[in-house]
């Protein structure tokens, strides 16, 4: 079962017991974006604040939370993912996700498609997520991680575009 | 436990050993435990062979030319459709229509059926059960033309409740119904639903996407007005399926797709539409899928389906009663609890372990089973889960499969747990 | 004179002979003249065993689930769309959406494109050439949403008269347009329609359904926006068929056939419809046939398309030349003179001979022509005739087919004329 | 050829060639009806009139004519047809049809469906229309020759309708 015990590591099963940033914020100030993988039926709504949203690229996340439900995959990705990004300012925020998404073999342009394809390595450090490698062994579980950031990505614009 | 059980079970009324030489997957993927023919059946060599033997032999667009193998195509198809309406009970085949799947079927109905004859004021019925092929295609309509949608409620024993029927029926057009939860397995009362909504004047609209491949059909019996099928899920190919409607229905209804194989005569201003079935087959037809399905029915009522439903309830009860012996209130199965109410499938929960995970565990053992909202999401909202772990069986499973599927749930909870 | 006029061609970029061995039909059917690939192809043992190896090895339902089965038939599945979206000249294959045939691919641009962009006041261009299956959708929503229909008509050369092409397309939304006519073989300018109905600010829907199997096709290059095509005329089996769009059209266009897999999300009060490909495919796909279909992309690809295409300008062009030095003014052969404004098909009128006669008498020495109106009613009221005799030639077909056919024509006359 | 020559016998030959009650009828006092075979594209226009309208199944046909194009197995039936029915009663051409259905192998209660299927004898002699017995052994060749007789069916219909 290696490749198993590589895609269910323990830090992903204890962020999927012990969810970070699980629950809701007021909108507004808050923005809610609510993702689906009709794969398997999760479901993610990310809560999304951030200090300033004139501030476009340099805003910073200030507030985060998570709800729905899902697999072990999407809920820890989704549980590491509010951790990543507090604090840091959208443009960082999506520097990460395009590493994240490098990281699940994702190419640039594929943001939608997320189809799977051989790629070259993430350019950023991404400390924890990096426990989520395991997963680009199970083709069908890359949707499984990649669902939240989809989500926080469909948030982030929204947040803009007011 | 097994042994036990086996040794009290009354004789299985199929081979399935034998089933599964007829399959050519079992042979080239050994030791697979599939347990997901709700979703798609596998195919036994006499339908491969069927198709074969059609593109090797007679392939030629049908209908249309006067040459032999134009003659010997067009007999495979009508004779393949001759078999598959007498399969449900149909004695006039021009009223079975071949689709694409059987969610083109529902789609005909809603398109064809629902846009003549729904609109502002009026009503249709569906129920928690109906998957969305059942579903969507009505609210896609309801959208357009304004009537209302109403429901039939699940009871706590994973039965219809029946309790507000008349309500809810009343000055309503068309009750859609699925024949067999693809789900939970719940078996509704059909007969009983459609004399209600007959009585009430609406017309029957049933999914028997579930029920058509694991239980005898006869739409006569069943006194239903419309009934839509798939191929795939009853050892048939992919890429067809079937409607079968009231002849005075299919004739007052406008067409459907538009294109050649379904006009009498075009012109700059318009069109006349074809006879029966042609008028609802445009374009030119799934013929070796025909012929495939064809052959499916033909290996079906070789085994007999009383032996089919038969084999399935025993698979049913001995998986409800071995699992509940085996893992006790680690396990949750969804729906009715006695297995002559239910078909084929079973929803679980084992532990806390989201479905999805515990299929990847059960894969490393080839056990295959679905995890996901089985196109079912008014219903798994009902049962207040995202997805459920379904494992179905077939003519060719046994209670062996269902003592390996025992085994990789005890494997997984040990996994998880570490 | 068959002799000299072999000695006179070039030397043909195909291998007849050696591809026939690859179709199955040739040789099962020994001596048969099979000239009616216009209407449906024949199919290559390489495509019957990609669909036979998928049944056997990898069959389960796709997209849904997490085992390794039904990871390698969505791997098969989409593994097809790629290539056959390459085929076409598309590297984003989510913007090639599987339908049953090509009527179906039509209709969905009519239903789903055409209901949300089209009303009172508008209008679409057609062309004389059109099939039933480019003209008929139409015209269904026409009837409900009362837009104009206009029409391009044939000039005397067989061609489409383009003399008044701008007032034609002035203010229209769409201009419905066949890639290569199956009755008469004329090949349009199909880029210098284009961009004079982009000028008006018309969109594109190509009718490839003869142009794809029989020639190089790269939507770039044809700048149109709509694409539909059929698998069972390029060596690939029945039951699907294909619709390319520009992405941005499909995401702006509602969904069509409602029910799973089309949908993100579905409660009592409506639903979310799923991203592309899968907002356009309702319902268990054609799974295997999509495995074939790519098997056949892959087929023709070995041999080449200009090759497909150099094989058959030289076939058209003996064919034209020596029937009418046989058969002088008892032959006349409809649409255009010069072969290579023309694609692979033939309708002739042979003396006074009804077609569906001749067809018949053909039959007996194993020629297969097919009679009729080839579902292009407007075009035969156009060239004043009920029906034609129809001859149509592919990748598998050389001069001797011909030779026969002309030998066969001979009979016929002599039969008639007793 | 002998089945082909059992198909195109002479005398179908001579009525594709000539045939009989070309033409078209003013409507009223006539009725017109026009089928079509959707496989081969052939169309048959019959206009009829009767002696009585009111007298219903005892109406005398009292003129036919043939419009429409087709190969020579529609043609020559229509031809035949019409000489056939005129100067005979709705109820007389009504068991001919019966006769000449059977012959072509077709049950009662197909009228519509037109398909083939083994059958006994006709009841009534049929005459010239016996020529056409060669076409059951091409049974996509029934559709051409039953054409005007379904078209006839409809042109009674509408005539006794009104
Ligand atoms: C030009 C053209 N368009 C459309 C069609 C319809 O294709 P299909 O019957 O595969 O849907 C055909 C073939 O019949 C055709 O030749
Ligand atoms: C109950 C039920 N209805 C409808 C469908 C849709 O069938 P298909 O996908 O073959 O169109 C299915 C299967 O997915 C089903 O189980």
């Amino acid at each position: 079962m290696s490749d198993l015990e590589d895609l269910y590591r323990e830090i992903i099963l204890d962020h999927y017991r012990s969810p970070r940033n699980r629950g809701e914020l007021e909108t507004p100030p808050a923005h809610r974006a609510e993702g689906f993988n009709p794969l398997c039926g999760d479901e993610i709504v990310v809560y999304l604040e951030l200090d300033d949203e004139s501030a476009g690229e340099d805003a910073v996340v200030s507030q985060v939370r998570i709800g729905g439900q899902g697999c072990s995959i999407s809920q820890s990705s989704a549980s590491m993912m509010s951790a990543a990004i507090v604090g840091k300012t959208v443009a960082e925020v999506e520097e990460l996700t395009r590493s994240f998404k490098a990281m699940m073999s994702i190419h640039e342009g594929e943001l939608d498609g997320d189809e799977a394809m051989p790629s070259g390595q993430p350019g950023e450090s991404l400390g924890d997520l990096e426990a989520l490698r395991g997963v680009v062994k199970f083709p069908v579980r890359i949707k499984c991680a990649t669902l939240s950031w989809n989500t926080l990505a469909e948030g982030i614009e929204e947040a803009l575009a007011d | 436990m097994a042994d036990i059980s086996v040794k009290d079970a009354p004789a299985d009324p199929l081979s399935p050993e034998e089933i599964r030489a007829d399959f050519p997957l079992f042979a080239n993927r050994e030791g697979i435990v599939f347990l997901d023919s709700a979703a798609s059946s596998q195919k036994p060599i006499q339908v491969i062979e069927a198709m074969d033997h059609y593109y090797a032999f007679d392939h030629s667009n049908v209908h249309r030319a006067a040459y032999d193998l134009a003659e010997a195509a067009t007999n495979d198809m009508e004779g393949a459709r001759q078999r598959i309406a007498r399969f449900i009970g149909v004695a006039d085949s021009a009223e079975l229509i071949f689709t694409k799947n059987a969610t083109e079927a529902l789609n005909l109905v809603a398109r064809s059926w629902g846009a003549a004859n729904l609109g502002e004021g009026d009503a249709i019925v569906l129920t928690q059960l109906e998957h969305h092929a059942n579903i969507v295609p009505w609210q896609q309509l309801a959208a357009e033309k304004g009537f209302e949608i109403r429901w039939i409620d699940l009871a706590d024993d994973g039965m219809l409740d029946l309790s507000d029927l008349d309500r809810i029926l009343d000055g309503a057009k068309l009750l859609g119904l699925t024949a067999m939860s693809n789900v939970i397995g719940t078996i509704p009362p059909v007969r009983l639903l459609t004399d209600a909504a007959h009585a009430s004047g609406a017309l029957v609209c049933l999914d028997g996407c579930q029920s058509v491949p694991h239980m005898p059909t006869d739409v006569k019996e069943l006194d239903v007005d419309f009934l839509a099928f798939s191929s795939h899920k009853m050892c048939g190919p992919t890429g067809i399926g079937a409607l079968w409607a009231r002849r005075h229905l299919l004739e007052d209804m406008p067409p459907f797709l538009g294109g050649g194989g379904m006009i009498l005569d075009v012109n700059r201003d318009g069109f006349i539409p074809a006879g029966l079935p042609s008028k609802f087959e445009a374009g030119t037809p799934a013929i070796a899928e025909a012929v495939g399905f064809g052959a499916a029915v033909d290996y079906l009522e070789s085994l007999g389906m009383d032996n089919v439903r038969a084999h399935e309830i025993q698979l049913t009860s001995y998986a409800m009663r071995s699992l509940k012996e085996r893992f006790g209130s680690d396990i949750t199965i969804h729906g009715p609890a006695e297995p002559d109410q239910r078909g084929a499938v079973m929803s679980m929960a084992y532990r806390d372990i989201h479905p999805h995970d515990l299929s990847q565990v059960l894969n490393q053992r080839q056990v295959c089973i679905r995890p996901g909202h089985h196109c079912a999401k008014p219903l798994m909202r009902y049962l207040g889960v995202g997805a459920t772990a379904r494992a179905s069986w077939y003519i060719y499973n046994d209670t062996n499969d269902i003592d390996l599927l025992g085994d990789a749930l005890e494997a997984a909870g040990e996994f998880f747990s570490i």
